[in-house]
């Protein structure tokens, strides 16, 4: 029974360019076990830098080791920027649509929310400029620090591997 | 096919079942009788051994509690040593509820159940929790295994009884019940003078009763105006009580689609009986119980090693909202029911190293005088239903899967009232807005471990739900609920866009139906339905767009339509630099001159396919409502008025200028986006090819795309990027100080956080700590919010259950002032500072990892 | 007496009674046996020699059709031949009933129950018919009666069976009840395996979950907003259902209130059926059954025998309106509900030349979007109290008096609507004020007959009805409805004044109940309580004063309040001359200084005596609501704002000026008249003694008669008269060219002929013939009251019963095109025009005449 | 066992003289047989005018016999109305109280109908100028004939009395 996916498989899914048949096959057939450390490897090909990937953390955006004890998150045009855990949005820039003319370049009239009850919330890359989280939020809402990967409790205790370091990379 | 085509069909169905009871099936006799001499002679109960229910509900939690396994099954000894037959056995299990299923919804009524499929069947234990489900809407599994829990718990063995034969009914959403309008039938199924299972079906109804006409009616500010309730023994010998068909009939506006509605249930339920019995024929008793404990066990540890295959442990954090807005709406059945409402979720989700789940939602706020709080019943059986086409998303779905979760509802909130006060009649608005953040949070999980193609930005606000009633076409008594809704944009994937117009998360199986089928039971001809364009959030993967029909009202009298959807919000945000879904706006004419204009064979509208474009307004005179509200209470329509059934969109995926051009003329194309927005939005430079060529014309070609003026466009858009956007430490100086000014906050928005602070320490810390703002730091409110708040927590609680067993217990547990039992961790803390990642787990939960 | 208090007696009485049961009942379990027996080993029915219920009701019904004598009792053997056994034995009944109300009352948690005795008890036959009534509120007896009979009619005894130590209830308005308020238990009591008698008891419930808080909301268009509705099987061996206490709490704002209050029942119908029980050991079953049959037929014959002894033959008719305002009300539940309703009644009795009642509401208007609406077992319910109250005030009160009478109540009209959609919460508003005019016609016939002590002028209209609720002074959910509207002005006699706030009709023994005891319940405390000047009517005997309550509120929160009574319309009027009794205001007022003024030890209201001297005003700042509405829905009140609780008087007698001047004088001393208004309408002068004198002062002598001045005055009144009023000839000719030109009628009056008119081709014709207008004349209505009567004349019915008895035929048998089975002889067409005096009544019921 | 009461009891019954006591006695006690008998006789004398009464139809009015086949309504002042079976109030003075300025002489304020719903039309005696009735009704409502009674079958049936003419007083 197999229980890995063949190479360019995983090539074609990072790349978004794999045809519905397959991408259905996958979703609905067996979920195979190596999955992680295939795709980390076709991502650690596809970035120009070479700090270890440790986790993919979204798009565009990962967890990589600087060192055996620092972890920081990093975009794919190479910026980066916070320790793994600290919320990347405090160091984005940001760009907030709270008036009807801004929501109107995005939706049609009476199609947006209100700006006296939600704005949209635009974080960029300071380095590639590129859109990588859109909040809609309350207004006066804090920063949501979207996800806290417990590192150690996935390599040591689920994968069963060394977390990545420059040095093992 | 007419409800009276029907009535015949099914009668032959529903009655056959019932003859042949009689006729060939001697033994729900002969279990009477066996039961009789164990109540009466041996003083022994209906459960295994002669424990009463009680106890023996009791002992599965103590084994479960004490081993961290489902009843104690520490090993899976019938799957470990005869996998093939324990297979067998459930997939014919399996089989057997999925056909009832399918041969039961022949007998429906309704389009609601017939043609969307709004039903479902579960097996469960004797203690109530699900072995094996149908295909339906099985959100109502979990429900209904509350409903068997509650009645256990309230002794409803000691009376009215639980006998072989008897039919037992729940809607009450503080027993186990999402809203009202789902009603259970419930029948135990006995074996030798014990209960073995519980057969349970469900079918969403289109009328119980409330004050407004239409299955979940949005003007009743409490459970008095939410419609029956019901809980009880509802039939012996597998006969309804003459007195139950004599009582119901009066609490709905369509008693006949209920008459239907219920005989699907008693088919279907009878038909499990007989599966079962015939399962225990060929296995034996033993092996089926045997089965009944270990499948949930299995579907326990299913759930753990496919969260453990599949997701990262750690936290996972995100926030919803949407409004429901009242302020101003008339016919609301309380004066202080004139207010608007924000829901505020937060979604809190620990993955523990165990690989189960706790999902909190502390910080959530006050429940309000709206149809749309939550039970703990609704939060649970929506969350699990969500899992269950998520994450395990195949024919082992049971109450394992609840068992390796816990939730954590703040007691007071709108997420768990624990007051029967509260009015639940469309408690998915609020639901479903509050789970958004959880299919943000299994992406994110999906993300990191590889598994792409998991990857979904959310769902679509369901909305909207068109709703009325009055005097219809026949002269009859009617109320409408066009479950269109079932079918709304589904959001963007990872490798896809969201698919348009498909199944609402709620229901796999649910699309638009037939228009043809819904004017055969609602007065409101269609004039027009087609896909909506820039409904779907934009995203390098749009969400999938909604559609919308526009109807008129042809032959009735005193006719109500209602409106019910998010309006000043979105509820759903995109994921990975996708934009949110459009929001919900309403659209109305009164008073119109349709009737000259298909006189006079002039044109008429048949679309708002761009509110902006006054077509709409061209083609129709008349009073025209267009609101950006998305509720309306029920307000009289007459024919040739207009309603606009405007079906929402799907959230986007990834930075909009990632997109392929080709793409963005595809959805000009398709209808998804009208052009201006292709520029707006997507930097994409689209001309039209000549003066008639029309956006959503689904033909290819009417535009072409511009490649030059699109590479430059996108290139602005990031040189306006740069320059516009600020240092987000720049825009938190700016909005530290607006919040200490409460500058342009609005009483609502401030009323939902103060709301959201007097519910939640740890959420007051949270907020008081991100903008470093004094201890003491309140917002000040209006009199009006004042006292709205003041009248929501002086309400106190009124509980419905009056014995919580361990399961339960969580109800309570969340919310107080120190620590609870949920770690918090939205403050600055971080999981590093909690003594160790397993730190962030219940100590209870800690030690189950054999498998 | 504190809730809690009650608590714990309730359980030693109530606990008592379940534990007796057990120990010293063994009766119940051999009952049981001996049922089973008949039922499973038999084949055979639980009624009399192995007959069904239903076939035994059947019969009861045949023989009393082919006799005209109740079952057929032609012979009262027993009496005849026993009487003083017959009078020991119907004594002995009679005794104990009255003794279980009397001992059950102290269970009772409510000032309701247990100060103004809102409850009843009664012993019927197998079929329901009522054998022999306690004391208290026994409208309720015929409404048992009606509930019974719907469950035999309905098959409860196929399921949910009826047998030994089962309990039912009702309380739903179209099986048998006035409205939802009033929760009857039933028991059924048997004797060695027959079904002897049934035992049931009501009680008038403080909350019944109605849209809005108080049992008798008057804010709902429906019955979906008319709280909860039940009819079943609620207990076996006596013990009630677990799923059953868990049910109804969640149903009520008041559910300890609603517990004790089914204590006190339960305890009521076991001792009923103790009592019975003795009585058959006594004297045996045969003796008992002869003596509930023979005590029907002999009630039945009391009644005609009091008919013939103190009435006239002949017809009697009159008419009443009253009116209900919704007409810009808030937080109606329906858009189409804003509307103003006028209650139209005309009344004809016919008594028959055996001394038999025939009463038709022939020409009432449609029923509306109001909780006002009438079932025929309310209004028979109703009317059969008022005749108890009046023709046979005495102990042999029992369903033989409605076996004397035919009613006719026209199918969807207000008094019998067949359509369970309609809502009934306070039918009492158009019922007491539609059989106002029965009051005259017996009055009429007593004048006649010589029996002038007999003769009264008529009833209050019985309001306000002060109800509410919210959090109250304890932070809990809490309803409250003033049962002060117990105790109003009664109308004049012929030869004494009507007792001042003395019982309304339906409670003979109501009072206003003690201050304290309210403030108890409710956090309303009393400012002022007084004698309502001027509410009486004027006469030569005067209608019996009203009282007024100045509340106020206290710790609360989201409280609630409304006003409940008629205001723009009188529905008694006067006899002989005398005046109808004032209509009713309201008056409240909100923000208030009031607490200011406590503090500062300032004046504030205690009283609005004379609504025109300013007095209130002078003494409150705040947003004051002064209006001669009768009705508001339910509006916020917050603590210090002030609330008028005003209490009806009656109607007065004969011609003012014939009375006695100094009975004036001491009316204004007893502050029944303001001075000024003993001149206008007594034509009495009289004079202050001092600057210092105060009318209504309870002091004699502060005025002093004029009488030479009086004498003047009346002379010169009667002058006046001469010269103002006109030839009946004169304005006949002026009213009908009004009438031809709609001049001055305002579309609320007119929409009401049209609804007579379209319900009834008789009361056309009688409108149009008096007039002598065209054959083809209507009224020109606005489009919103065409629209009004399109929606209700639209709705059709809905009917609750599916089968009807020869009893329940008439339900059916009025507002027929063709001649109804009811003369209708208020066209020129006179008694005489008939073949002859008997052709007015019905051929079935002629013959009867053998006693 | 007495079935009626003494004549004086009757006689102070018609002159509303009776002390309360007497008067709850009479209420809560037997119904005299001879009562309409008595009544008819006492009021009989105290008319001024000899036509025999019939019945006592109303405060003030009767039904006399005019002959043995014309039997008429009568006020006690002498007029006469109409005959027995037709309505008085066609044949009486009427006032009708329908503005807020005439009601309130007999109400205070707020506490009479509404115009426009209600109004009071007191019916005079054209002889005396009593006022004999006062109807509160919906405008435009036709006049009520409020009493018809049987008098064959009273007499013939219920008493047994042959019905007075002018001969046999």
């Amino acid at each position: 029974m197999p229980d890995t996916y063949p190479r360019e498989i995983i090539e074609d899914l990072v790349d978004d360019s794999l045809e519905w048949d397959q991408l259905h096959d996958m979703m609905s057939k067996f979920k195979d076990t190596d999955r992680f450390q295939q795709v980390r490897e076709v991502l650690q090909e596809r970035v120009d830098w070479e700090d270890p990937i440790i986790i993919p953390y979204a798009e565009h955006l990962y967890i990589v080791a600087k060192s055996a004890d620092r972890w920081v998150i990093k975009c794919d045009c190479g910026h980066e920027f916070c320790e793994h855990d600290q919320n990347w949005k405090r160091e984005a820039l940001i760009n907030v649509r709270d008036s009807t003319e801004a929501y109107r370049e995005i939706y049609p009239e009476g199609m947006h929310p209100h700006p006296d009850y939600m704005e949209l919330r635009e974080f960029f890359c300071p380095g590639c400029k590129t859109l990588l989280e859109v909040e809609n939020m309350m207004p006066g809402y804090p920063l949501v620090h979207t996800f806290e990967p417990d590192i150690e409790t996935f390599y040591d205790e689920w994968i069963d591997e060394p977390i990545p370091t420059p040095e093992s990379a | 096919m007419s409800s009276e085509h029907d009535a015949s069909e099914t009668q032959s169905v529903g009655e056959q079942a019932a003859e042949d009871e009689d006729v060939t099936y001697p033994r729900m006799r002969r279990e009477q009788e066996l039961v009789e001499e164990k109540l009466e002679d041996l003083g022994e109960g209906i459960g295994w051994n002669g424990k009463t229910l009680k106890t023996q509900m009791e002992g599965v939690e103590e084994r479960t509690d004490s081993t961290d396994h489902y009843d104690g099954q520490e090993e899976l000894e019938l799957k470990s040593e005869n996998p093939i037959e324990y297979e067998q056995m459930f997939s014919q299990l399996r089989g057997d509820l999925v056909t009832a299923r399918e041969t039961s919804k022949e007998v429906a009524a309704t389009p609601i159940v017939e043609q969307e499929g709004e039903l479902c069947y579960g097996l469960f234990t004797p203690e109530g929790d699900s072995i094996a489900v149908s295909t339906g809407i099985i959100v109502h599994i979990h429900t209904m295994s509350e409903a068997i829990k509650y009645m256990i718990n309230h002794d409803f063995e000691e009376s009215p009884g639980i006998e072989p034969g008897d039919v037992f009914v729940n809607n009450d959403t503080h027993v186990g019940n999402v809203h009202p309008c789902d009603i259970a039938t419930l029948i135990p199924i006995f074996h030798e003078g014990e209960l073995v299972a519980w057969a349970g079906g469900v079918t969403h109804v289109i009328d119980t009763g409330a004050i407004g006409p239409g299955s979940m009616n949005v003007s009743q500010a409490s459970r008095f105006g939410d419609g029956a309730h019901y809980c009880r023994k509802i039939g012996e010998d597998f006969e309804l009580y003459n007195s139950w068909e004599k009582d119901y009939v009066d609490k709905t506006r369509t008693p006949e689609f209920l008459k239907l509605d219920e005989r699907t249930r008693m088919t279907g339920c009878l038909m499990i009986r007989d599966a079962v019995k015939e399962l225990i024929d060929e296995y034996g008793v033993d092996e089926f119980k045997q089965l009944s404990r270990e499948s949930v066990e299995d579907g326990r540890r299913g759930f753990r090693n496919r969260i453990k295959r599949t997701m990262l442990p750690g936290t996972y954090r995100g926030v919803s909202f949407v409004d429901a807005l009242y302020e101003g709406q008339e016919n609301l059945t309380r004066e202080y029911a004139n207010e608007n409402h924000i829901m505020h979720a937060p979604s809190e989700l620990h993955v523990r190293e165990d690989g189960t789940f706790q999902v909190s939602f502390e910080g959530a706020n006050k429940w309000g005088w709206h149809p749309y709080n939550c039970t703990p019943a609704a939060i649970q059986g929506g969350i699990w239903v969500m899992l269950t086409q998520t994450v395990i998303p195949n024919e082992n779905v049971n109450d394992g899967a609840y068992y390796a979760c816990d939730f954590h509802l703040p007691e007071g909130s709108w997420a768990n009232t624990q007051n029967t006060e509260t009015a639940h009649a469309y408690a998915w608005h609020y639901l479903v807005s509050a789970w958004a953040p959880l299919w943000q949070h299994l992406s994110r999980g999906y993300y990191a471990r590889g598994f792409w193609e998991e990857i979904n930005a959310g769902n679509a606000n369901t909305s909207n739900w068109l709703q009325g009633g009055g005097i219809d076409q026949f002269d009859k008594l009617h109320a409408v609920n066009s479950f269109e809704a079932a079918c709304e944009g589904v959001g963007a994937r990872y490798v896809e866009d969201g698919e348009p117009h498909a199944a609402a998360i709620w229901n796999p199986e649910g699309d638009m139906g037939d228009a043809e089928v819904w004017e055969r039971t609602e007065p409101l001809p269609f004039l027009g339905r087609a896909v909506k364009p820039n409904t779907g959030g934009p995203g390098r993967r749009a969400g999938g767009a909604g559609f919308e029909s526009l109807r008129t009202v042809s032959d009735v009298t005193r006719w109500l339509l209602y409106e019910m959807g998010n309006g000043y919000m979105t509820s759903d945000s995109g994921l990975f630099g996708g934009y949110p879904a459009a929001s919900g706006y309403i659209l109305n004419a009164q008073n119109t001159d349709l009737k000259q204009r298909f006189e006079n064979g002039e044109e008429y509208p048949q679309h708002d396919l761009d509110p902006e474009s006054g077509a709409f307004e061209a083609q129709i005179d008349g009073d025209i409502t267009r609101t950006p509200k998305g509720i309306s209470t029920p307000k009289e329509f007459e024919d040739h008025d207009l309603y606009l059934n405007y079906l929402r969109g799907g959230s986007g995926l990834g930075d909009p200028l990632e997109r392929d051009p080709e793409e963005v003329l595809s959805d000009i194309h398709d209808g998804y986006v009208l052009p201006r927005h292709a520029e707006d939005a997507y930097g994409v430079v689209v001309e039209q090819v000549s003066e008639d060529a029309k956006h959503n014309s689904a033909v290819d070609g009417e535009f072409e795309i511009d490649e030059a003026a699109t590479r430059d466009r996108r290139e602005e858009m990031m040189d306006e990027r740069a320059e516009e956007a600020v240092p987000a430490s720049e825009w938190y100086e700016e909005q530290r100080e607006r919040i200490q000014a409460e500058r342009d906050l609005i009483d609502d928005v401030k009323k939902t956080y103060v709301s959201s602070m007097r519910m939640s320490e740890q959420f007051t810390d949270f907020f008081r700590n991100f903008w470093d703002l004094s201890e003491d730091f309140e917002f000040n409110l209006s009199d009006e919010a004042e006292k709205s708040l003041e009248y929501r927590f002086g309400s106190g609680f009124k509980r419905k259950w009056d014995n919580y067993t361990r399961s339960h217990e969580s109800w309570h547990g969340v919310g107080r002032e120190d620590e609870p039992v949920v770690p918090y961790t939205w403050t600055d803390r971080s999981l590093k500072d909690l003594s160790g990642p397993s730190a962030s787990f219940d100590e209870r939960t800690r030690a189950t990892d054999d498998d």
